[in-house]
């Protein structure tokens, strides 16, 4: 838990972020077996906003991502160093025997869309039926509002019994999106969420994105810069040095993209640009 | 201590949710662990019983003279030297029989057969209802086709040619899926090359699908040696050393059967025979198992 | 020139093979036909019981016998079949993932005498000691089951390994635990898998006659509970073929018609269920 | 691949070369003969053809088990040379002919811990019926069910215990169904409460090798060799070999010594009754 910090390479300016922070990770380490994958990460993500974690491939944001939701539990040989606090809460001390409760606060939606391959309904109602919510009135209640959150209430709406891998790509994207919402999360984690759509998709997904973050704290993965520009609140830049992931510069959007500080993060900006 | 205390208090605050349902799950879960580490437990109890049974009570009658001695008071005492003689005469019947018409198949089918064409897939099917056609009823196809019509009596031969249809589609679909293994790109090698198709199955593909080829092999030795309903009829079950092909034979399945039922005092030694026979299986399945996995690899990596 | 003559030489030897289950099926319909003309089907249903050198010819009871020890085997086969790959896939800890799979593997390689023998010197005893005679439907099912437990889990177990990661990510990160997950979301997704499985089982259930014939009494008679001793379809050819003659070893491939029938059934709806497995 | 060619090779060419070397070495002398049949002539005439061989070095006689009706199958679909049947010929089997080498009688067995030794014939119908379920209602152990052992259809012990009972096979209740006497020996051996009912040969061969089997004593007359030799024993019959054709050749030769003095000591050694 104590784990030696050492001296961060880089500056690491902490600046007032506007609003409460909803997660915010203290000197967080991970690496799978023998292999570091992520040092010393010390972040804080403001609630109610879309935070961007960008990044070449490799930097590690992914693994980050997945500390966030404990789903590094998943492969045995992992280990976590450090601290994570969602509200005042440590989800490894506090939450520690069950991610379960950490889950239904923190949603994930990954980079492929991967519904359930039952109907649309079932892929929704599947995770309240598991929360305890067996009324079926309160059920196709509750779906129809994500649904319609979503955008999907309208294209399919009146096919609920329809098989959920008969959706578009995007369609199912969003449905993924949604399935994640049944549970009213706190956080919604996106691993390049547009990864694999087309422009459409993905405008429809971004313009969703800026919807939802009026009631969820969103941590977005993207390497697409652009796309970090058009929905990001807050930035984070990771970074792979000698092999392993590090957070290099954390601020708002329009301070790194305007002035950022790190010449890694000015090198950065400039390659994509 | 301190631990557990912090965590009731902290999921209180996240009753708000409901709490029931989480309650509900654990015992769920914890309920559905328990089933399975009981479905497991229940068959490794069974599967070390089975074995172990097999171990104990035949390992005692087992030894060398055991193996080269001939069959005495119907397997009462002696050994089973002519039962390994008579066993690896049908088996070897059985494959010279099989392997060059399923090689040929399968080349015919990976080869030259488009994958989803109608063709191929009723040649599949109806590979499938050979593969699981009952046994029994290859025998009375083998009583009436080589015993009675072809004239070859009760004989290792008929039993051989039976085991030969049975064991067919069994190594067909091993060599299908060796051949299937080898990439692509070995076969567009060889177009460009203008290699013909003889020579490319010949030089290029038929190498690089040995470890599919032997899969074929040993599996389908793997099934003759465990047959015994459908040889009941074909090969007959004479407990002496053969002398000719034509002569009626018992294979160590039979043996074992015979002992165990038709014998009085006869367990032990069905034990012993079962246990020979039990260890031979087991070799040459995980010998299959491990080509099988390699042959994965092999493809994985292509 | 060369490519002529191979692919020639490889289409008859194929022809020869998929020729060979129609000469089986001709075979066994030459060696039925007389008897199906003279003796009739009905009779092997109406007639008053199997004595066939008397001349009545009901198979009935041996029809029955069979549907039960496969429907038992398979009852109590599934279920634990199911269980066990579930546990190899998602349960065990990895040193028991090893042993477990040899375990199948051994008992997927044993031959079915050595079951029989089994059965026959230790279940048979057992059950003896509890409901005589002990030779029973009841050995009969526990022995099948056992046969063709490693069959289904074996195919299960493919169906869960094929299955994407990312249907277990998403459950996980919709806070779904590990026995909601397995039962509400892998095992309908691999509901193919598993009747395919089944059906493969039952296949083999119904088609086995050594062990089934070592344990099961071989009475001729309509089962009135789980310890009766029966006689399987299979088990009936095995037992009488040796001395039938006449329209007796007709009934015997008539019987074995049957079995075909139900076998070419069985592996029609596997490649049914197969082929229509859905692509992830 | 061409290590794989040279095994496929040189298996095909020992396999060539066992055949037609071990075919041809016994050309001179090709003595072979298959008998299938009885259970209860099987051990007899394995024991007849083992020391006929040692007399005719070349000559091999083989034998299979399975039932009379099988050697009566086997002997019509021309499946052997000579058939075994442990009763006489129907009328409809009338064209084979029968050799009678030995006499025989069927056995009432239990496990040797039963306290029965005698039973009537009204109390084995009523076994056999189904009628008597329990071993207290014969006089034996109250409470132990009996476990009624009969033979498969087709066996001639079958039909000659059953019309001695003077039962139709429908009328019989049973719990187990055996094939050779050897399966019905060691069924009642693992069953203490069975009851079966095999040659008394084998019977008595088999309680000599320790088997735990009691042989019941019927209507007044224990099963011995001199019971049956005598006629003292109500059910008894003869073994026969059967063949298509009159025996001729190598069989006739073979009857000539099964009626020989030593072809009898054999006969007599393993229980059975000789032809005299």
């Amino acid at each position: 838990m104590d784990r030696i910090t050492e001296a961060v390479t880089c500056t690491q300016k902490q600046e007032n972020t506007s609003g409460n922070i909803c997660l915010c990770t203290e000197s967080l380490c991970l690496s799978y077996g023998t292999r570091a994958a992520l040092e010393n990460v010390s972040i804080r993500i403001p609630s109610r906003s879309v935070t961007a974690i960008i990044g070449p491939s490799g930097s590690g944001k992914s693994s980050f991502l997945c500390c966030l939701n404990r789903m590094t539990d998943l492969s045995g040989s992992t280990t976590v160093g450090g601290s994570v606090h969602l509200g005042e809460h440590d989800i490894h001390r506090d939450l520690g025997k069950n991610p379960i409760a950490l889950r239904r606060r923190v949603g994930m939606v990954f980079q492929l869309p991967n519904p359930f391959p039952f109907s649309i309904w079932k892929n929704l109602a599947l995770p309240l039926t598991h929360h305890g919510v067996a009324n079926k009135r309160e059920l196709s209640g509750i779906i129809e509002q994500v649904l319609r959150r979503v955008g999907l209430w309208e294209e399919v709406g009146g096919r609920l019994r329809d098989s959920a891998l008969t959706l578009s790509g995007g369609q199912q994207q969003r449905l993924c999106i949604a399935r994640a919402l049944v549970l009213e999360p706190e956080v919604l984690l996106m691993d390049e969420p547009c990864s694999s759509l087309d422009p459409l998709s993905t405008k429809r997904i971004e313009t969703l994105i800026g919807q939802l973050k009026d009631r969820y704290t969103i941590v977005v993965v993207t390497h697409d810069l652009a796309q970090a520009r058009r929905v990001a609140d807050h930035v984070a830049l990771f970074w792979n040095v000698d092999g392993v992931g590090r957070l290099i510069e954390q601020g708002s959007a329009a301070r790194i993209f305007q002035h950022p500080q790190h010449e890694l993060t000015t090198t950065y900006l400039e390659g994509q640009l | 201590m301190n631990l557990s205390f912090r965590t009731n208090v902290n999921t209180d605050s996240v009753r708000a949710t409901s709490l029931i349902g989480l309650r509900n799950g654990q015992l769920s879960d914890l309920l559905f662990t328990a089933a399975v580490w009981g479905a497991f437990l229940t068959v490794t109890v069974v599967f070390l019983w089975l074995v172990g049974d097999v171990l104990i009570r035949g390992v005692g009658a087992l030894s060398w003279d055991f193996v080269v001695s001939p069959v005495i008071d119907s397997g009462r005492s002696g050994g089973i030297a002519p039962v390994l003689v008579s066993t690896a005469c049908i088996v070897a019947v059985a494959l010279a029989v099989a392997f060059p018409l399923a090689l040929a198949s399968a080349i015919l089918i990976s080869e030259f057969l488009p994958r989803t064409g109608t063709v191929s897939r009723l040649v599949i099917v109806s590979f499938d209802v050979l593969a699981g056609m009952p046994s029994i009823v290859f025998g009375l196809f083998g009583n009436a086709l080589f015993n009675q019509l072809l004239g070859f009596g009760y004989s290792l031969l008929s039993g051989g040619l039976t085991l030969a249809c049975m064991v067919l589609p069994f190594m067909i679909k091993a060599n299908i899926d060796g051949l299937r293994a080898v990439p692509r790109s070995y076969r567009e090698a060889g177009d460009a090359l203008a290699m013909s198709r003889a020579s490319i199955l010949w030089h290029v593909l038929l190498p690089a699908a040995i470890p599919g080829i032997i899969a074929g092999v040993l599996l389908g030795m793997g099934r003759a040696l465990a047959e015994t309903a459908a040889l009941l009829f074909t090969s007959g079950y004479v407990t002496r050393m053969p002398e000719s092909l034509m002569d009626s034979g018992r294979t160590i399945s039979i043996h074992v059967y015979d002992l165990a039922m038709n014998v009085a005092g006869g367990d032990q030694m069905a034990y012993a025979s079962a246990l020979i026979l039990v260890v031979l299986l087991i070799i040459i399945n995980f010998t299959v198992v491990r080509l099988g996995d390699w042959i994965q690899r092999c493809s994985l990596r292509a | 020139m060369t490519d002529r003559l191979l692919t020639w030489t490889l289409g008859a030897a194929t022809l020869v093979v998929v020729s060979l289950i129609a000469v089986i099926a001709v075979f066994l319909l030459n060696e039925s036909l007389d008897t199906l003309n003279r003796v009739g089907l009905g009779r092997f249903f109406s007639d008053s019981g199997w004595s066939p050198t008397m001349g009545r010819f009901n198979i009935l009871p041996m029809i029955v016998a069979s549907v039960l020890l496969m429907a038992g085997a398979v009852i109590v086969a599934a279920p634990l079949a199911v269980l066990t790959a579930v546990f190899l896939r998602f349960y065990a800890p990895s040193p028991v993932v090893d042993t477990g799979r040899r375990i199948i593997e051994v008992l997927a390689a044993m031959p079915s005498v050595v079951y029989g023998l089994w059965g026959l010197v230790v279940l048979v005893p057992v059950i003896a000691a509890w409901q005589q005679p002990g030779a029973s439907l009841m050995a009969g099912i526990l022995v099948l089951s056992l046969m063709i437990f490693p069959t289904i889990t074996i195919v299960v177990h493919s169906g869960l390994t094929a299955m994407p990661q990312r249907y277990i990510e998403a459950s996980l990160a919709l806070a779904l635990n590990r026995a909601y997950m397995v039962r509400r979301v892998v095992l309908p997704a691999i509901r193919a898998s598993i009747a395919a499985g089944v059906t493969l089982g039952a296949a083999r259930a119904i088609g086995e006659t050594m062990a089934v014939m070592m344990v099961t009494g071989n009475i001729v008679a309509v089962p009135g509970d789980l310890f009766d001793p029966v006689r399987a379809l299979t088990s009936n050819i095995a037992l009488e073929m040796a001395y039938a003659l006449g329209d007796h070893r007709g009934a015997l491939y008539i019987s074995s018609l049957l079995l075909l029938a139900v076998v070419i059934l069985l592996v029609l709806i596997n490649e049914f269920i197969v082929s229509n497995k859905c692509e992830y | 691949m061409k290590c794989l060619f040279a095994c496929g090779r040189i298996t095909v060419l020992a396999l060539v070369a066992y055949w037609i070397g071990f075919g041809s070495s016994h050309a001179g002398e090709n003595l072979r003969l298959l008998a299938t049949g009885s259970s209860t002539v099987a051990p007899v005439m394995a024991e007849l053809a083992r020391k006929y061989e040692q007399a005719h070095p070349g000559a091999r006689i083989d034998v299979q088990t399975g039932g009379s009706s099988r050697g009566i199958a086997d002997m019509i679909n021309g499946l052997c040379d000579m058939g075994m049947v442990s009763r006489d010929l129907k009328p409809s089997e009338r064209v084979l002919h029968a050799y009678t080498i030995a006499h025989d009688g069927i056995a009432v067995i239990t496990h040797r811990d039963n306290p029965i030794d005698v039973l009537d014939r009204a109390r084995l119908i009523e076994i056999y019926r189904g009628e008597v379920r329990d071993w207290g209602d014969v006089g034996g152990a109250a409470g132990v069910p009996i476990v009624v052992v009969n033979k498969a259809a087709g066996r001639s012990t079958l039909e000659l215990f059953l019309h001695y009972l003077d039962l139709s096979p429908d009328q019989v209740h049973s719990d187990i169904i055996i094939g050779d006497n050897q399966q019905g020996l060691k069924t009642v051996a693992g069953n203490r409460s069975g009851i079966g009912y095999v040659s008394i040969g084998a019977a008595l061969h088999a309680q000599q090798e320790g088997v735990p089997i009691k042989l019941l004593t019927l209507e007044g007359a224990e099963p011995t060799i001199a019971n049956v030799t005598a006629g003292n024993y109500p059910i008894t019959r003869p073994l026969n070999i059967v063949t298509r054709k009159p025996a001729q050749g190598a069989v006739s030769e073979l009857l000539a010594f099964i009626h020989s003095d030593e072809g009898a000591s054999v006969i007599e050694s393993l229980n059975f009754v000789p032809v005299r």
